[in-house]
């Protein structure tokens, strides 16, 4: 294929000549230099079409040459790293960089879906409102299908983003965000007073408006200056200079979120190097000198390739050496547009004709001004040939050109003084908002973006913002000789768009074109909000940077208001759109959430363990063994082995709380419903904790190890919000308890030890000077031990299975020995280590409320222990336990449920009906909470609540789980299934 | 945002945990005839202010302490932090 | 004596020890820690015997107090996590229960946290990476319990300053040491 | 003027010149039957509804701003009744079928898209919940399907199936949920309303309400005052604000609520998506933009912007679920003001004044409802008593201990 030639480069330029990079673009290979961005590149290489629109898909260049552009973009790289909606104004090139256009089907020179334009007579704004609803079924059948097919920008590469993302936090005292004349003077002046401070830059050249303009500073070229300051501000250690940031957002107390491309001008990021790091920066001031944003005029047919803003032909020109064309002409209200006639004059570029809606502007050897004309319309088809005018006598003419920059003046970027619901104020001058009002505490605003447009107004206010701000710090201020710079006024006259224009774009990306503005008006959308919903003004991905002024100032004449009467739109965070990746982090994949292990894990794991997730937690679910095929056959095995001989588990999880003090035992009686004040010391309690409405929020026991020392013990899902609530019970209530709470979770390794060999097990592990028979150790003893000749321990006589039981507590660091240790003394008894799924179905065949039945709507009355709560004190959630919808007669009661026929199964979750009637919402009788195979039983059985469960027993009833195709005839009984006398855990 | 610890300075919000209103910290007598409304009241009824707020925060990743913020909702400017102990105690809260 | 052997936190059979770029991180098992809180009205008692104890007055808030064999550092109003080595003080909650009796409340801590070393010239890069904590406010001599990667950790700044001690959530040891490792990475 | 095919084409040709306002932009009257306080979606509705089904003239929806410039026109736009308790599950049913014919029923295309909602499931005891749920939905009459996980990977692929913290197991299904161009609902209320002769008076603030010996006679605005005969707020985030200067206490908090929306994309999702082990839920608009949300930031808040925190925490929840999604943009992060109830559930009811009737507490859930909360309001305000589908939402629920708690999170609102 014959490769085009830079045959658009002009000369000089901040690009590296030496070097020569080689890229794609739509399979097409092209040649630009180290500083070009794709757009820059492509420019160069007499490449105008770099885009469709979002709507009638009309052929696209690039309209402006920084972030906000709205047209160029394209998807940058390929396969997993595919980027949709890259600007090419902003991609940095880089050697084999790799780009497609997108929305565009077959090519970007010939798009099927420009037929859409064809019809924009019928897609204008609220189109859809008002049509697509005859008949009702088509909508989701064939009209959606067909706009959702066509919808979207750019596509996603569907496969996971390969590339990893930092997060940072930085702390200074100021943050300058902008590098141009106004930041790099405020940071020099701050710099130099010693104060910490972040200058960032979303560019990946500092200097700003600078490295666009031909300006003298101090009377020599801008770039010495800029080299120099940068050169003394590299080398104050209390400065940080951060280029290729943009800030994105200033939320409350001066913190502000930035994002810093490490890696996007590299092919692909070095090993274990981030792609982009969030830096979450927290300062005392900051100054806002972000710069001003050019704008367009509405004429028709304004969104050519080769039409773009004046001041974006004007930076691609000098700080590029590229053109758009050979032959450009300029569209202006403004002195500023002159400006570019003048630099791309210089630059050897033939000028057409600058075009000056003003009447009498200066004449000029050089090339032809035209005062007080319009450009009214543009002709050809895939970039621009022609621009018709409107002299000022009425006659019209045709200017031939291959470009046209358009310049209707200056908005400064305020955007991130509204991030905190500030609105900025309009200014008659410039024709524009400034900040205004309420900035985010903490934040001044300089240079162009204050409306200070001149390079030496730059300086002066960016000066004045850094000492104001070394004033709020306490830090001395200097006033320096300010460098000699220009300070011409704009000399601006509003000119918004040319009368009778019709298909005049405002908003390129999402066409909408003043005859939009009009139509939303006449049907009563007229405030701005209206307006940018009904007509998407704005909602384009420049979040209307290129657009919404257009809109505003039409809307303001039609509605005879001025443009401040009719409003702002507000801007919203993110300044730029920012990578999805970046705002998570290292937080996905496994990394999503921090994994927490047991201390037996090591060990499971050799056992071949299969874990389960329990909120961090990893534990153990089951222990497969050679020829064991289905989960059931491991956990039917490894209960029956616990009920018959001795089994072993680890509790780890379960939280503990260290309660000490003199007052514990009063501690004990406000947090739990029921008694601990009589509790012996040696003796466990189990008991339940309500939240203050009366609902149960969790249960655990207590040990009560000396007489102001209790380990209590937490649900594990609960843990953290249970020690939260005694904290605030502690201090916030009754401040005055002589109480101390530590978590002690992590550093006890906790084993359950259960079944008929418990005792005979332990007794091999635990010293001997420890008589932990019956009588020595009753069921609900707890006591200091050691165990395996000397190492302290501690041990409960509990029990979650039903069985005789033990909980054996050791420092963590010792438990995966002792896990092994049980493991070999055990071996005489077969002792079978079992995982949470045996722990489960031992539980449900015990009766033992758990997750599901504490599930945060229960109360003590439903879970059979209303008795519990004493009426003898006062206990958080006594008084409002009582309320009557909480007491009823027929309240909803656990029950133990079991299929009429032992073959059949039953399911969590499913609603209980009577034996007959009908089978609906309103005779809904309860539901199914936990179910399990119960290997003892040789059946499946369940807990469930029943209305009135209490006095039901026997009943027989049906059980439905329509979501799982499942209606089982089942029996009411009663919740303990296995010894319900409890002989077992007394023996 | 960032919250003033009364002695630890400048912490991130999120090493806190939110509970809401600092008038839960005022729990009515459970002895008293009109308990069932006091509780009512105390549990579930809000002055949820546009304004000025006191409000528990819990400085989980921080010293444990419960907090006494003073916010506002409208604008979220933080102006005063105390201790959730001494305000209980100011308030006659005790054993 | 017992014959148990104990197993590290990240349940390597060496403590872990990586070095990347100027960076070191080091898992270190042999301290023994117990928290000590002062009971009601028992403040004055149990500073002042901290105070015995350490050589010096009990560390405020964000303060540590550097010192072999005993250290401590100040985690809440009127509560402090004394650290010894391990060897020597195995059983440094009985030792500190017999010090301060009635004046404190003391509970064993040892095996609840894993403590990191993080030593070298990009300590402070790293440590950016990893929290909002303003590791360049902080002198030799600070300590400070923070969140890193949503864990909640105590960290000390150590003399050399160019040294953290950081002791996270036992039971989470291998996802903070994979965090401080990725930042570790990032920065060198 | 009636929308209609030929309408449009007719107007196509002819330059748009025929198009009227949608709406009228009245001055108030001196009083109506009713007044309506708040112009967004629900009062919209109710408005419609009243005018439409019971056929009162006299009604006035009074706006402090423009109308739809609420929570109406700040919402992630999903709808779908996968409720659990008998309290909501009818009501929000009801919603959903209203749904399904309203674009008929006021000639305006919401763009109301029935692509379903999934809800992910990662856990036994979350599988449990979910058959409850579903069962409950069906006994309700709604539709529910229990999905495995290769039926997730069959229609997900792009899930994380790989590398997941907390693997997908399985979800839930409602396939009649999805969503709808929230701006157009409002715009379609206020079109109907106002052509059944509402007047909708934008612009005008409720400064105080007139109380005379326990009876509310109308409302002191910014543009005078307002007789009625009966006063409905309706104002969401704003309610505990307004009914103070009832002198009120409300079972509410407001909270704030982020939203998100990524720059358009090819289409990549089929319907809603939610994360069951993180905070993120997530679909994608006919424009092409991923939108979506989490949790709330936790705080009280009238302040409609949120934190980096919860920005982060939701990032994070989706790229756990889809990192596909990493190198997508967010173009833009906006607030919402919850009207975060004490139960998690709303209450449409009287207050202890006479006249004076409530309409709120709708947390995060209240698009998804408009059409139903419009109509059994309307119904209340009518007929005096609540609608079937509305009887549990009552002040005194909270007295008698009956509360509507859908997530088992108590008296603690930013938990909901």
């Amino acid at each position: 294929m014959t490769q085009p030639t830079q045959k658009n480069r002009l000369q000089g330029g901040l690009i590296d000549r030496s070097e020569k990079f080689k890229f794609i673009f739509d399979g097409k290979d092209y040649f630009g230099h180290p500083g070009d961005t794709l757009a820059s590149a492509l420019l160069a290489n007499n490449v105008r079409l770099m885009g469709r629109s979002f709507k009638y898909h009309r052929p696209r260049g690039p309209l402006t040459s920084g972030s906000e552009e709205p047209n160029a973009m394209v998807e940058l790289r390929g396969g997993n790293r595919q980027e949709p909606n890259t600007r090419a104004t902003t991609a940095e090139l880089y050697d084999g960089l790799f780009a497609n256009s997108q929305n565009r089907f077959p090519s970007l020179a010939f798009d099927a879906m420009a037929i859409n334009d064809r019809f924009s007579n019928f897609l204008t704004a609220g189109f859809y409102y008002k049509t697509f609803m005859w008949p009702a079924s088509f909508w989701e059948k064939i009209y959606e299908p067909i706009i959702r097919k066509a919808a979207g920008l750019g596509s996603l590469s569907m496969k996971a983003d390969p590339d990893v993302y930092d997060k940072g936090f930085l702390h200074c005292d100021l943050l300058i965000i902008g590098a141009g004349p106004s930041g790099l003077i405020a940071a020099l002046t701050a710099g130099r007073a010693g104060a910490r401070v972040i200058l960032a830059d979303e560019d990946f050249r500092f200097g700003g408006r600078l490295n666009a303009e031909t300006f003298a500073v101090n009377d020599g070229p801008a770039q010495d200056w800029i080299a120099e300051t940068l050169d003394e501000l590299r080398s104050l250690p209390n400065v940080r200079l951060m280029k290729r940031t943009t800030v994105i957002g200033a939320f409350d107390h001066g913190i502000y979120g930035a994002v810093e491309r490490v890696s996007d001008h590299l092919k692909t990021p070095a090993p274990d190097k981030p792609r982009q790091v969030l830096w979450r920066i927290y300062t005392k001031q900051s100054i806002l000198c972000a710069g001003a944003t050019e704008r367009s005029i509405a004429f028709e047919n304004n969104d050519r390739p080769g039409i773009m803003l004046a001041g974006a032909m004007r930076a691609y020109a000098n700080r590029w050496a590229a053109t758009p064309a050979q032959r450009i002409a300029i569209f202006t209200n403004n002195d500023d547009g002159h400006r570019t006639a003048a630099d791309m004059h210089a630059q050897g570029v033939e000028i057409a004709a600058v075009v000056d809606t003003r009447p009498n502007q200066p004449v000029n050897l050089d090339y032809e001004v035209i005062s007080g004309a319009q450009v009214i319309n543009s002709k050809g088809r895939l970039g621009l040939t022609f621009a018709e005018l409107k002299l000022a006598d009425g006659s019209s003419r045709t200017l031939e050109c291959g470009a046209l920059g358009v310049s209707g003046g200056w908005n400064p970027n305020v955007h991130l003084t509204c991030h905190q619901r500030g609105r900025p104020t309009w200014n008659e001058d410039l024709a524009a908002f400034v900040p205004g009002g309420t900035l985010p505490p903490g934040m001044s605003v300089a240079g162009a973006a204050n409306g200070t447009l001149s390079t030496h107004g730059a300086f002066e206010t960016g000066q004045k913002a850094a000492n104001a701000a070394l004033r709020a710090l306490d830090l001395k201020t200097s006033r320096r000789k300010l460098p000699e710079a220009e300070d011409a006024p704009l000399n601006i006259t509003p000119f918004w768009y040319v009368d009778g224009a019709s298909r005049a774009w405002l908003d390129q990306q999402n066409d909408v074109t003043v005859k939009d503005v009009k139509l939303s008006h006449q049907e009563g959308f007229r405030s701005v909000e209206h307006l940018k919903r009904y007509t998407t003004l704005g909602m384009a991905t420049d979040q209307g940077k290129t657009s919404n002024m257009g809109g505003l100032a039409i809307m303001a004449e039609l509605a005879g208001k001025s443009i401040p009467e009719v409003g702002t739109t507000i801007f919203r965070p993110p300044y730029t759109p920012t990578a999805i990746g970046v705002l998570a982090g290292r937080m996905r994949g496994k990394e999503f959430h921090p994994t927490r292990l047991t201390p037996s894990h090591k060990w499971a794991s050799e056992q071949g363990a299969v874990f389960v997730e329990v909120g961090n937690w990893m534990r153990a679910q089951w222990f497969p063994q050679p020829g064991e095929t289905h989960w059931r056959q491991s956990v039917d095995r490894e209960v029956l082995a616990t009920r018959n001989s001795v089994g072993v588990c680890d509790v780890t999880t379960l939280g503990k709380v260290d309660v000490q003090g003199a007052d514990a035992a009063t501690f004990l009686n406000k947090i739990y419903c029921n008694g601990f004040a009589k509790l012996a010391v040696g003796k466990t309690r189990y008991g339940l904790m309500l939240r203050e409405d009366g609902i149960a929020m969790d249960d655990g026991t207590a040990a009560r190890m000396a007489e102001d020392h209790f380990v209590v013990t937490t649900t594990t899902a609960n843990a953290v919000k249970v020690y939260q609530h005694m904290e605030f019970v502690r201090q916030c209530l009754f401040p005055d308890l002589d109480v101390q709470l530590i978590s002690t979770t992590e550093a006890w390794a906790q084993y359950a030890v259960a079944g008929p060999n418990s005792r005979k097990l332990l007794q091999k592990i635990v010293d001997p000077e420890f008589d932990i028979s019956n009588d020595g150790f009753p069921f609900m003893a707890c006591g200091n031990i050691t165990v395996c000749g000397g190492l302290r321990a501690r041990l409960f006589r509990i029990s979650f299975s039903g069985e005789l039981a033990y909980e054996i507590a050791l420092p963590t660091r010792y438990g995966d020995a002792l896990i092994r240790k049980i493991m070999d003394a055990g071996a005489e008894f077969d002792v079978t280590a079992y995982g949470t799924e045996a722990l489960g179905v031992m539980r449900i065949e015990k009766g033992h409320a758990a997750g599901n039945e504490l599930n945060g709507t229960t109360t003590a009355l439903n879970l059979g222990m209303g008795r519990m709560v004493s009426k003898a004190k006062d206990s958080i959630g006594s008084v409002l336990s009582e309320r009557e919808g909480l007491n009823e007669a027929d309240a909803l009661m656990q029950v133990g449920i079991q299929p009429l026929d032992p073959t059949q199964k039953i399911t969590a979750g499913g609603h209980l009906m009577n034996a007959d009637g009908p089978v609906d919402a309103a005779h809904d009788q309860g539901y199914v909470t936990s179910a399990a195979y119960s290997p003892i039983l040789e059946r499946s059985i369940g807990l469930g609540f029943l209305k009135d469960g209490g006095n039901r027993k026997g009943e027989k009833m049906r059980l439905v789980s329509p979501v799982t195709n499942l209606t089982v005839e089942v029996e009411i009984v009663s919740a303990h299934f296995v010894d319900p006398e409890g002989e077992r855990l007394r023996a | 945002m960032i919250i003033h610890h009364p002695t630890l300075g400048p912490r991130d919000s999120a090493e806190f945990v939110y509970l809401g209103d600092a008038s839960l910290i005022n729990r009515p007598d459970p002895t008293a005839e009109t308990k069932a409304q006091d509780f009512h009241d105390y549990a579930y009824l809000r002055d949820n202010p546009a304004g000025p707020i006191r409000e528990l925060w819990f400085h989980e990743g921080g010293d444990r302490s419960w907090l006494v913020v003073t916010r506002d909702t409208t604008t979220h400017e933080i102006t005063a932090v105390e201790f959730a102990r001494d305000v209980a105690r100011k308030q006659g809260r005790s054993v | 004596m017992h014959d148990l052997t104990p197993l590290n936190a990240l349940a390597g059979d060496a403590p872990a020890n990586d070095t990347i770029g100027t960076l070191t991180l080091t898992e270190n098992p042999e301290l023994a820690l117990a928290s000590v809180a002062a009971r009601k009205g028992q403040e004055r008692k149990c500073k002042a015997a901290l105070k015995q104890l350490l050589g010096k007055p009990a560390p405020g808030p964000g303060k540590a107090c550097l010192r072999d064999p005993e250290a401590a550092f100040w985690t809440g109003p009127d509560q402090w996590m004394v650290g010894a080595p391990y060897d020597t003080h195995e059983d440094l909650a009985d030792q500190l229960s017999k010090l301060l009796g009635a004046a404190a409340s003391v509970t064993e801590q040892s095996d609840a946290w894993v403590c990191f070393d993080l030593r070298g010239a990009a300590m402070e890069d790293a440590m950016a990476l990893l929290g909002p904590l303003n590791i360049q406010s902080m002198k030799t001599g600070d300590a400070t319990r923070t969140s890193i990667h949503h864990l909640g950790c105590f960290v000390i700044r150590r003399d050399p300053s160019d040294w953290v001690r950081i002791l996270g959530p036992r039971s989470s040891a291998g996802s903070l040491h994979h965090a401080i490792i990725a930042a570790m990475k990032s920065v060198a | 003027m009636r929308y209609s095919g030929l309408k449009v084409i007719k107007e196509a040709l002819t330059g748009h010149k025929g198009w009227t306002p949608a709406w009228r932009d009245p001055e108030p009257k001196p009083s109506y039957d009713f007044v309506i306080i708040g112009g967004g979606g629900h009062g919209l509705a109710t408005a419609y509804y009243l005018s439409k089904i019971y056929g009162e003239r006299s009604v006035a929806v009074i706006e402090k701003g423009w109308i739809g410039g609420g929570n109406v026109g700040r919402n992630t736009t999903i709808i779908r009744s996968n409720y659990l308790l008998d309290g909501n599950e009818p009501f929000y049913e009801f919603s959903l079928k209203l749904w399904e014919g309203l674009e008929q029923d006021f000639n305006y295309n919401a763009m109301i898209s029935q692509r379903g909602i999934m809800n992910l499931i990662h856990s036994d005891a979350q599988r449990d919940a979910f058959i409850r749920r579903g069962n409950a939905m069906i006994l309700n009459g709604a539709d529910a399907e229990l999905l495995d996980e290769d039926q997730i990977r069959a229609e997900y692929p792009f899930l994380n199936f790989n590398d997941a913290r907390f693997p997908i197991k399985g979800g839930l299904a409602q396939r009649r949920g999805g969503t709808v161009r929230h701006d157009a609902v409002a715009w379609g209320y206020a079109r109907g309303a106002d052509s059944n002769g509402v007047d909708i008076i934008q612009n005008c603030e409720v400064t105080g309400f007139r109380i005379e010996n326990g009876t509310c006679l109308g409302v002191e605005t910014s543009k005078g005052f307002i007789g009625a005969g009966k006063v409905a707020a309706c104002v969401a985030g704003s309610s505990g604000r307004l009914m103070a200067k009832a002198g009120m206490r409300l079972p509410i908090e407001s909270h704030v609520l982020q939203a998100f929306v990524s720059e358009g994309l090819k289409p990549v999702l089929p319907g809603v998506i939610t994360f069951g082990a993180g905070h993120f839920y997530v679909s994608q608009s006919d424009k092409g933009g991923l939108v979506f949300g989490g949790d709330l930031d936790g705080y009280n808040s009238y302040a409609q912007r949120g934190n980096l925190p919860v920005v982060e925490d939701v990032c994070e929840g989706g790229m756990a679920i889809m990192p596909m999604i990493g190198r997508a943009r967010l173009l833009r992060m906006w607030g919402g003001i919850m009207d975060m109830s004490m139960d998690g559930s709303p209450i449409i009811d009287r207050t202890h004044i006479d006249g004076l009737y409530f309409n709120g507490g709708w947390c995060y859930g209240g698009f998804k409802a408009t059409p139903a909360s419009g109509y059994t309001y309307a119904h209340l305000l009518a007929k005096d008593e609540p609608h079937p589908t509305a009887t549990a939402y009552r002040f005194d629920r909270f007295e008698k201990g009956r509360m509507i708690d859908e997530k088992g999170m108590g008296n603690q609102p930013n938990l909901h």
